[in-house]
């Protein structure tokens, strides 16, 4: 019962994000399948029309949030679920920081790829 | 009557008995179930007239018994109760012992929904056995332990994980504005004490645990009763701003309120109807406010 | 082997609040009770605790009423203390956290109750006594008391002495439920029994299960006399198909019954023609029996009890448990139609002999709370009268056996002050079958760790005898048929004959018992074991209760008989006691003490 | 509790008839939670071919032969692509649905209806899922 009280963690700080990251988020994507499902039709898509959009610096910082923000959201959304299904010690922190790792990744590669359409090279890591 | 059919595989006859039970003991063991053996026969036989029988309660009630042979595998026993109007769950189970197996086992005391000892898993539903009513049951009735603790024999299981999650979040009033006059009460608005009046309704019955999911996964989360029990006593404006934040780092910590998953699964089984989800989420909503405070 | 100063028997308000005081007197406590504390039964106390708090009372009146109520059975000086100290306790609580109603301005609220003359009964919704235990409770886990939870005290450990005042008390032997172990816990400064009532001596009653009189049969083995047992009160409003209890608060806030007729019977049959519904317990059970019995009850059986005129809103701020057990144990929406009532055995007035610091005539050995008898209920507990007797005697108890100095007590105990011998006209032997006046045989010059080791060593045979023994009676049927002996004979209304057949029942009970065995052969949580120890508690219990009974030939209180149907000051101005006397009961009666502090309560004719 | 005796047959799954709406929720939102996540990875990937592409010759680009644009055209031709992406649509249309009732649970609003608005978060997801076939499926080739 001791760890009750020295939790290195409170986890306020991380529900709160996820229900702020979510709000966001039902505005964001909302847009987001509007644009790319109703007013662009899939099968329309082409590279220049992204990266026309992309070159729009509002159109460019709002991806690059969503990005973020989606990818705290779901990873965090799968570390409570884990943690919830009785994850604890020393797995618990593997899994922290592998959904740590893939988060980054992830980012890097959106980042990367938005940076492709907008012409940006920022990183120009292969 | 009870027919004692097992429903998992039977038993085999030549498994030892625990390494604990003296000869004497064993000896005694064997007599009685000779008896029973005995018994059961006969009773069988009632059995089946009594299932005939429209006014009968058909109850199928887990049982284990870690020490007497024949009961250590978990199985079901069927009981056949005759139903009066207004007969309970408990009524059933009280009249299938002192009928019929005097060594089913269960807890119970006060029989009117206030001592909380007999919190069941009645149909697949946490309920407390004396408060549900028979009639409203589909038959048969499946009588089982309380999920997610550990049984201690037939429908008993070990409560003291529940109450040490209860004891965790420090359940007792303190204060230290009383008023000079010792034989002066503190204030208290009206407005407050129906703020928190449903959440000193709890009768540690242990149900809301039982119930719920995100508690059987976390061991240390401190689960539904204890969080009421800790929003019984922030949300008493008799206990002082100091306090109440103390009792917010009890419960903002890594397993407490940040855990419910609001399921409303603890909400629909309290035997006592207290809304312990949105009490949760009172909770976590002062905690954020009282962090914000800070940032 | 545990050690501790003082040693608590029963969690339940009177136990809670005892451990409490003795521990803040500097004893180490330890507190032994067969469930765990929460479950106990002063949690269903729903009506509320009687406290002279406000301006326009004072608690020389509600000692008065206290009296009256009683019918001049209680003694002066532990109904003094009970009123004089009712109030600290009642703001002790308060102060504790509990979630007492409140007045718009805050203050606590008080109601009217039956039997005062003011309102005076604090109360938090119909569900006082919840709160009471839950708060009580939460301070003793505050105090870090240690608590044996589920370990079902067997036996007193108390010396082997000639005369029962000779003897002292040093421990007590207990079974641990989930283990089947038998332990001794010796207590080097007193042992304080608060294990409340005796309700399953009767088969309709508000009681729980658990409330199997095990103190009182405790004591009485051990050789503490017993005190007005006879006085069993019935509760005028219980739910006739479980007996689960529809509080006075119903009528306290101004709920009315009625006969088959839609009659208000209190006033219309002239039971009450002042107080009506708000008379004293006895005096309703008797009116609406008397209804019953003459044709005027619902289907024969039951009274209405209606309170929809209250208006929903007062009923839900103030009655609102009593809508749910109206409708989950009756299956009655008490908004909507009067709810049926009949009277149930509700509260033992009697029990263990104290004086009014719960000590009994065995040096050592404490008893409060409802297996006590102080007495301040007298003939007849006033409705709000329970409560306060736990906390106001749970603490003095504590106190005193913790070793602090209280002075001396104006009630004596056991044989020391004025006695008379009496005589009871039983059809049939009473007692232990076959065991006549057997002394025990130990030698009276016993240590303490010897006579812990004699009641360690006598329990754990008991409870081999009962495990290994294979063949015989099984105990739920003896209990079942006393119980309903009791119901038939030792009732309201009670009569020389019917008492003479309860008691030639629990004689041939008694017999069966002798036969008894345990067929669940397991050391694992064993409630048959259980079950069976307390069916000879309950049969103790019976018969001493019946005894009373018979031997007591006049009307006063909650004790009625045919034979003489009025209260008779002349000649029972006094306590039936009875003696366990090594297995052959005795039966005696010592004076009431109506000298108060600064009055004498002269016996009046008590009418509502 | 992890350590608690194994009952068989009344571990939790084995009781999904008994499940109230809440726990159907819950069980919902995390499943498409799942779903969401791991289509966000596979999203990423896919746009990915961006990189390749924006390194191809402007004129390839100009006719819509980069590799990003030829990979989402040939994805977008397969009906099975299609039909996914309508249960795409119903997974996220749920997640946010019943999201927007879980941050009302959150703000203590409508407590005693969160049955109802779970309900309502599956018909309304069904609804939109259906209105959107025909212009999920527009231009699909067979």
């Amino acid at each position: 019962m001791a760890e009750r009280y020295s939790s290195f963690e409170k986890g306020g700080r991380r529900w709160l994000l996820q229900r702020v990251t979510a709000a966001f988020l039902i505005v964001v994507l909302a847009f987001h399948f509007f644009l790319l499902h109703f007013v662009n039709h899939a099968n329309e898509v082409t590279f220049q029309m992204s990266a026309g959009r992309m070159q729009q610096w509002i159109y460019y910082s709002l991806m690059v949030l969503f990005l973020i923000t989606a990818t705290f959201h779901g990873v965090n959304g799968v570390y409570n679920a884990l943690v919830n299904m009785g994850l604890t010690g020393a797995r618990k922190r593997a899994m922290k920081a592998a959904l740590s790792v893939a988060s980054l990744l992830l980012i890097v590669q959106g980042l990367r790829t938005a940076n492709a359409w907008a012409g940006i090279d920022l990183l120009p890591i292969i | 009557m009870s027919t004692q059919q097992p429903e998992t595989q039977e038993d085999d006859e030549s498994e030892g008995e625990l390494e604990t039970t003296s000869p004497a003991q064993q000896q005694r063991l064997e007599k009685k179930r000779q008896r029973a053996a005995a018994r059961e026969q006969r009773e069988a036989e009632a059995a089946e007239r009594a299932a005939a029988d429209e006014n009968t309660v058909h109850l199928k009630v887990f049982r284990y018994d870690p020490e007497v042979e024949g009961k250590q595998e978990p199985r079901f026993d069927d009981f056949y109760v005759p139903f009066h109007k207004g007969m309970t769950v408990l009524d059933a189970l009280m009249y299938a012992r002192d009928n019929y197996d005097s060594s089913l086992t269960f807890r119970h005391s006060c029989r009117q929904a206030i001592c909380g000892s007999d919190a069941l898993f009645i149909n697949g539903s946490q309920r407390l056995g004396c408060q549900t009513q028979v009639s409203d049951l589909d038959d048969p009735v499946r009588v089982e332990p309380l999920p997610h603790q550990e049984v201690v024999k037939d429908l008993v299981v070990d409560m003291e994980h529940f109450y040490d999650q209860m004891e965790a979040v420090e359940p007792y009033f303190q204060t230290d504005d009383l008023p000079d006059d010792e034989l002066e009460e503190q204030h208290q608005t009206r407005e407050n004490r129906e703020k928190v009046k449903m959440s000193t309704r709890c009768i540690w019955c242990g149900a809301c645990m039982s119930s719920c999911n995100i508690a059987a996964g976390d061991n240390q989360y401190l689960g539904p009763a204890a969080l009421n029990k800790a929003y019984r006593f922030a949300m008493d404006e008799r206990e002082g701003a100091d306090m109440k934040q103390r009792r917010l780092e009890i419960i903002e910590q890594e397993h407490g309120v940040w855990r419910c998953q609001t399921q409303f699964s603890c909400t629909e089984v309290c035997p006592k109807d207290i809304p312990l989800t949105e009490h949760i989420q009172a909770l976590k909503r002062e905690a954020v406010k009282s962090n914000l405070k800070f940032w | 082997m545990y050690e501790y100063d003082v040693i608590v028997v029963g969690a339940g308000g009177a136990g809670l609040r005892a451990a409490i005081a003795a521990q803040e007197a500097g004893a180490e406590v330890a507190i032994v009770t067969k469930l765990h504390p929460v479950r106990s039964h002063t949690g269903a106390a729903e009506g509320g605790i009687n406290a002279a708090l406000r301006e326009g009372d004072d608690w020389t009146d509600h000692a008065y009423d206290t009296m009256k109520g009683s019918d001049y059975l209680g003694d002066a000086p532990a109904v003094e203390a009970l009123c004089k100290e009712s109030p600290e306790e009642v703001i002790q609580l308060e102060h504790w956290g509990m979630a007492f109603s409140r007045d718009e301005d805050g203050r606590v609220s008080q109601r009217p109750f039956g039997g005062l003359s003011f309102p005076r009964t604090t109360y938090a919704g119909a569900e006082t006594g919840h709160h009471l235990l839950h708060t009580l409770y939460e301070q003793v886990v505050k105090r870090g008391i240690e608590v044996f939870d589920e370990w079902h005290v067997l036996d007193v450990a108390v010396t082997d002495d000639d005369e029962p005042e000779e003897r002292s008390c040093h421990g007590v032997v207990a079974y641990e439920l989930a283990t089947g172990d038998v332990e001794a816990f010796t207590a080097r400064d007193g042992v304080i029994l608060a294990t409340g009532g005796l309700g399953q001596v009767y088969d309709h009653t508000t009681n729980a299960v658990a409330n199997t009189g095990d103190g009182v049969a405790m004591a009485y083995r051990a050789g503490v006399p017993i005190e007005d047992m006879e006085m069993i009160q019935f509760h005028p409003t219980t739910l006739p198909s479980t007996g689960v209890l529809i509080s006075e608060g119903v009528r306290g806030e101004g709920g009315i019954l009625y006969n088959a007729n839609s009659e208000r019977l209190m006033f219309e049959h002239g039971y009450a023609n002042n107080d009506g519904e708000l008379a004293s317990r006895d005096v309703v059970s008797r009116a609406e029996l008397t209804e019953i019995n003459e044709g005027r009850g619902i289907e024969d059986e039951y009274v209405h009890l209606d309170m929809r005129h209250l208006g929903e809103e007062r009923i839900l701020d103030r009655l609102e448990n009593i809508l749910h057990l109206a409708e989950d144990f009756e299956g009655v929406d008490g908004l909507e139609e009067p709810m049926p009532v009949k009277p149930g055995q509700h509260y033992a007035m009697g029990g263990i002999e104290t004086n009014e610091f719960g000590e009994t005539c065995v040096e050592g050995l404490y008893a409060i709370g409802e297996c006590a008898c102080a007495s301040v209920h007298g003939a007849n507990r006033l409705g709000g009268n329970a409560l306060p007797e736990l906390t106001v005697f749970g603490k003095r108890a504590g106190r005193h056996a913790a070793g602090e100095e209280m002075g001396e007590p104006k009630i004596t105990t056991g044989k020391t002050g004025d006695y008379e011998k009496g005589t009871v006209d039983s059809p049939v032997e009473l007692g232990e079958p076959g065991s006549g006046a057997v002394a025990d045989g130990g030698s009276a010059a016993e240590t303490a760790d010897e006579v812990v080791e004699r009641t360690l060593e006598r329990q754990r045979d008991r409870i081999e005898r009962l495990l290994e023994k294979d063949d015989g009676v099984q105990h739920a049927s003896i209990r079942a048929d006393v119980q309903k002996s009791m119901t038939r004979n030792v009732n309201v209304f009670r009569e020389a004959g019917a008492l003479k057949e309860a008691l030639r029942d629990i004689r041939e009970a008694r017999e069966r018992y002798s036969d008894v065995y345990v067929e669940d052969p397991s050391r694992t949580y064993n409630t048959d074991l259980i079950h069976t120890i307390e069916t000879r508690n309950l049969l103790d219990v019976a018969e001493t209760i019946t005894v009373g009974a018979l031997a007591r030939d006049e009307f006063r209180g909650a004790h009625w008989r045919k034979e003489a149907q009025e209260r008779r000051d002349d000649v029972w101005l006094k306590h039936t006691m009875l003696s366990w006397n090594d297995g052959s009961p005795e039966l005696w009666y010592k004076p009431v003490v109506l000298e108060g502090e600064e009055k004498t309560y002269e016996p009046k004719v008590r009418s509502y | 509790m992890s350590q608690s005796y194994n009952r068989g047959r009344i571990e939790d799954f084995g009781r999904w008839r008994e499940f109230s709406a809440g726990m159907w929720a819950w069980i919902f939102h995390k499943f498409t939670g799942w779903v969401l996540i791991g289509y966000l990875f596979t999203h990423i990937a896919v746009l990915s071919t961006a990189l390749t592409a924006a390194n191809a010759d402007p004129s390839t680009i100009a006719a819509h032969n980069d590799v990003y644009t030829q990979t989402i055209r040939a994805l977008e031709s397969l009906l099975v692509v299609r039909i996914l992406e309508v249960g795409l649509l119903a997974v996220a249309v749920f997640h946010i649905l019943n999201g927007i009732r879980l941050l009302l649970v959150d703000l203590g609003i409508g407590l005693e209806a969160q049955d109802r608005s779970f309900y309502a978060s599956l018909v309304l997801t069904g609804v939109i899922a259906v209105a959107s076939v025909p212009t999920f499926l527009a231009g699909v080739t067979f």
